[in-house]
């Protein structure tokens, strides 16, 4: 079980009205291992973390995963609901009982911000917000678009730690970003 | 096919009144469908200098 | 499991009957030869229609408007249906080709309706005495012509060609299962609404004299509305296709 | 259980963006008002001339409660995140639409039918067109849902332009359940055909508006 792949990926194509985004794209993952997808703006990046979602369709090949996989996706968008205040957000994911949400929330110092409209918060504020579902999150297989992006340092050496912690136990990543990260990983590049 | 229903060709023309609609009806139509089909043709020429 | 491969074979067989370029090639052979015959058809029948039948005995001349409304107006709603089903042959099997139809089908559509629009209140004001009149039939029509638009303003407002065709198809397929309701709804109304006047019914109970020329002329116009979709068509392809190398050797 | 839950977020989301559903309200009761003023007070052509303005207004709130339905979670990646839970997103659609149509429908049929007291100072034809109020707004907030998911991010006014033609045997519907209770004829009739188009498409909207939004995602 241990060596079989959490996600694997063969000849994926994907093109917009006849312009390929990019062609023959394999790779597998599997537990433990990190996939750290680099490429210039615009060059399908976030598209390709789209499609291991399985949100959109490649236009050719396919990706299929191990069965019963869970995973947990944070993409451009922060999915939060910038009316609401941080603690209604945090029931709206279905996270409020989650034990360890106290110990993050400190180590984020965004407790005692809990009653604060998102919308106020800064972005960097509001990026971690978004990210303690992903702290919090029990899946195997984590998928992440720019997640440094707007993060200062604390927080920055925080994920890494995190993530390093989370491939110990066996999980996947596959995440993009420009900034260099200190964790060791496969590097694709998408030109 | 039955005889020539007008007595003359002015007759044919306004047909006791009602000629003006109908021959209005009449250059709508032959308006519309050579204008469509001087369009599409128009866009197949754009399209195709596009390409070369 | 016998299903499986039965989709998988009709889409072999659709995908490599239906492809954009046997379609393309069947298309050019075909057109001069639909253009020529439907043209005469048509030019014979108006002539037939318009100065070799009798005038009729209520409204006098201007039934003759007939030979260009009724055509009109039932290829106005078969082309409706042609988009409909080939919007459902698109969003079932995939085909590209069937997208390509379906879009081309619409702009025709919107003109067709509103020629149809356009003579159906133009007959009336002989028979009825005022240019619009709230009829069952005009109404329909020309809600038909609303729904063309927002067919065509719809797959505009999207630059991905593959999301556009999807969401066409969609409203295409749910806008073709209201006009029979919107058509009884219409009828429905305006029965009780004024009393029963003349109202141009698919089917007139005219003697034959005058129905003879207007099956040609149906036949007539269905055939140039069918060149001009084909034109469509072409600019479809052209555009959709314009970096698949068989569009660049054959320009 | 899974329902409840999206029930209660769907609820927690809309009691705090007030203007949502209360700027719909509002407007409807500011038609109702307005209405009255614009007619000289004789009462007796206030009356016949209630019901087309009482049936528009609901089309033009039903057209304004749905604006940002589905937008609103597209845009901030909601929607992206439910669509990976694998929850059936027809459910959710159906849930949203409950939803609004509790928040927004319900209380515009009660002030319609209050109003109607008002206008045609008849308590027996305000409580017949309680009813019919309660399924015209379902079924008009339904198919507008479907023209606003259709033009997602591209404005309201492509949305309007495909729904209108299919809200309009609606208000055939209720033009003749009109003369049904002015005249008390057969108003049971009207009230069952309204029910059932309602019971046809309560179900078979949600499943394709999920699928648009479907296509919306990819």
């Amino acid at each position: 079980m241990e060596n079989s792949y959490l996600i694997e990926a063969d000849n994926l194509a994907y093109k917009i009205n006849e312009v390929k985004l990019f062609t023959n794209f394999s790779f597998s993952l599997k537990a433990g291992e990190a996939l750290h997808i680099q490429g210039s703006n615009g060059s399908g990046k976030s598209t390709l973390i789209r499609i291991l979602c399985g949100i959109t369709p490649p236009s050719k090949g396919k990706v299929s995963k191990k069965n019963g996989l869970a995973f947990s996706y944070l993409g451009h968008k922060n999915a939060l609901k910038t009316y609401l205040s941080v603690r209604d957000n945090i029931s709206l994911l279905g996270l409020s009982q989650h034990e360890s949400l106290k110990p993050f929330l400190l180590s984020l110092d965004l407790s005692e911000k809990l009653d604060v409209i998102v919308a106020n918060l800064s972005f960097g504020q509001q990026k971690k917000v978004a990210l303690l579902r992903i702290f919090l999150t029990s899946a195997d297989l984590i998928l992440l678009d720019e997640p440094f992006v707007g993060l200062d340092s604390t927080s920055h050496d925080l994920l890494c730690k995190f993530l390093e912690k989370k491939l110990n136990t066996g999980a996947g990543l596959v995440y993009t970003s420009h900034i260099p990260t200190g964790i060791s990983s496969k590097n694709i590049v998408l030109d | 096919m039955s005889k020539f229903a007008f007595s003359s060709f002015s007759d044919a023309m306004n047909m006791d009144g009602h000629g003006i609609y109908v021959w209005i009806v009449f250059a709508l139509f032959f308006i519309a469908l050579s204008t469509s089909f001087f369009i599409f043709n128009l866009l197949i020429k754009k399209y195709k200098k596009r390409i070369k | 499991m016998l299903r499986e491969i039965l989709i998988i074979v009709i889409k072999k067989f659709i995908h490599q009957f239906a492809s954009p370029k046997t379609y393309f090639y069947q298309v050019n052979r075909l057109y001069p030869w639909l253009l020529y015959i439907s043209l005469s058809i048509y030019v014979f029948a108006i002539i037939w229609g318009l100065f070799f039948t009798p005038k009729d005995f209520v409204q006098g001349h201007s039934y003759r408007i007939i030979y260009f409304h009724v055509p009109a107006s039932f290829i106005a709603q078969s082309l409706y249906a042609a988009m409909a089903i080939s919007s459902a042959v698109f969003l079932i099997w995939r085909v590209k080709l069937a997208a390509y139809l379906a879009r081309s089908i619409a702009p025709v559509g919107a003109m067709v309706t509103f020629i149809a629009l356009a003579s159906g209140s133009i007959w009336g004001i002989p028979t009825w005495g005022t240019w619009w009149e709230w009829d069952a039939r005009i109404t329909s029509t020309l809600i038909l012509f609303i729904m063309y638009l927002g067919l065509i303003s719809l797959h505009n407002s999207f630059n991905n060609f593959d999301k556009a065709d999807k969401l066409f198809s969609y409203l295409s397929i749910i806008g073709f299962v209201q006009i029979p309701i919107i058509k009884k709804s219409v009828d429905w109304w305006s029965s009780l609404h004024q009393p029963a006047s003349i109202t141009i019914s698919d089917k007139p109970s005219i003697d034959p004299s005058m129905l003879y020329p207007l099956f040609m002329a149906m036949i007539g116009f269905a055939g140039l509305v069918a060149c001009i979709v084909i034109l469509s068509s072409k600019v479809q392809i052209y555009i959709r296709e314009k970096n698949k190398n068989w569009v660049k050797d054959y320009v | 259980m899974e329902l409840l839950l999206i029930l209660k977020n769907e609820a927690l989301k809309l009691v705090k963006k007030t203007r949502a559903w209360l700027g719909p309200i509002l407007i409807f009761i500011l038609i109702m008002v307005a209405f009255p003023l614009t007619v000289e007070l004789t009462s007796n052509n206030l009356s016949d001339a209630f019901y087309p303005v009482l049936f528009i207004s609901i089309l033009l709130v039903m057209m304004l409660a749905t604006e940002d339905i589905f937008l609103e979670d597209y845009e901030d990646g909601t929607l992206e995140l439910f669509f990976i839970s694998e929850k059936s997103l027809s459910q959710w659609v159906f849930l949203k639409i409950f939803m609004h149509w509790l928040f927004i429908g319900v209380p515009i049929s009660l002030l319609g039918a209050f109003f109607n007291i008002g206008a045609n100072n008849d308590l027996a034809s305000s409580l017949m067109l309680f009813p019919a109020l309660l399924i015209a707004t379902y079924i008009f907030l339904i198919l507008f849902c479907f023209g606003n998911s259709l033009s997602l991010t591209k404005g309201s006014v492509l949305g309007t332009l495909i729904t209108l033609p299919l809200t309009l045997p609606i208000l055939v519907v209720l033009g003749k359940l009109n003369t049904a209770i002015i005249f008390n004829i057969s108003y049971f009739e009207f009230l069952i055909l309204l029910f059932g188009i309602l019971s046809i498409i309560i179900f078979a909207f949600p499943a394709i508006i999920s699928r648009i939004i479907k296509t919306h995602l990819e």
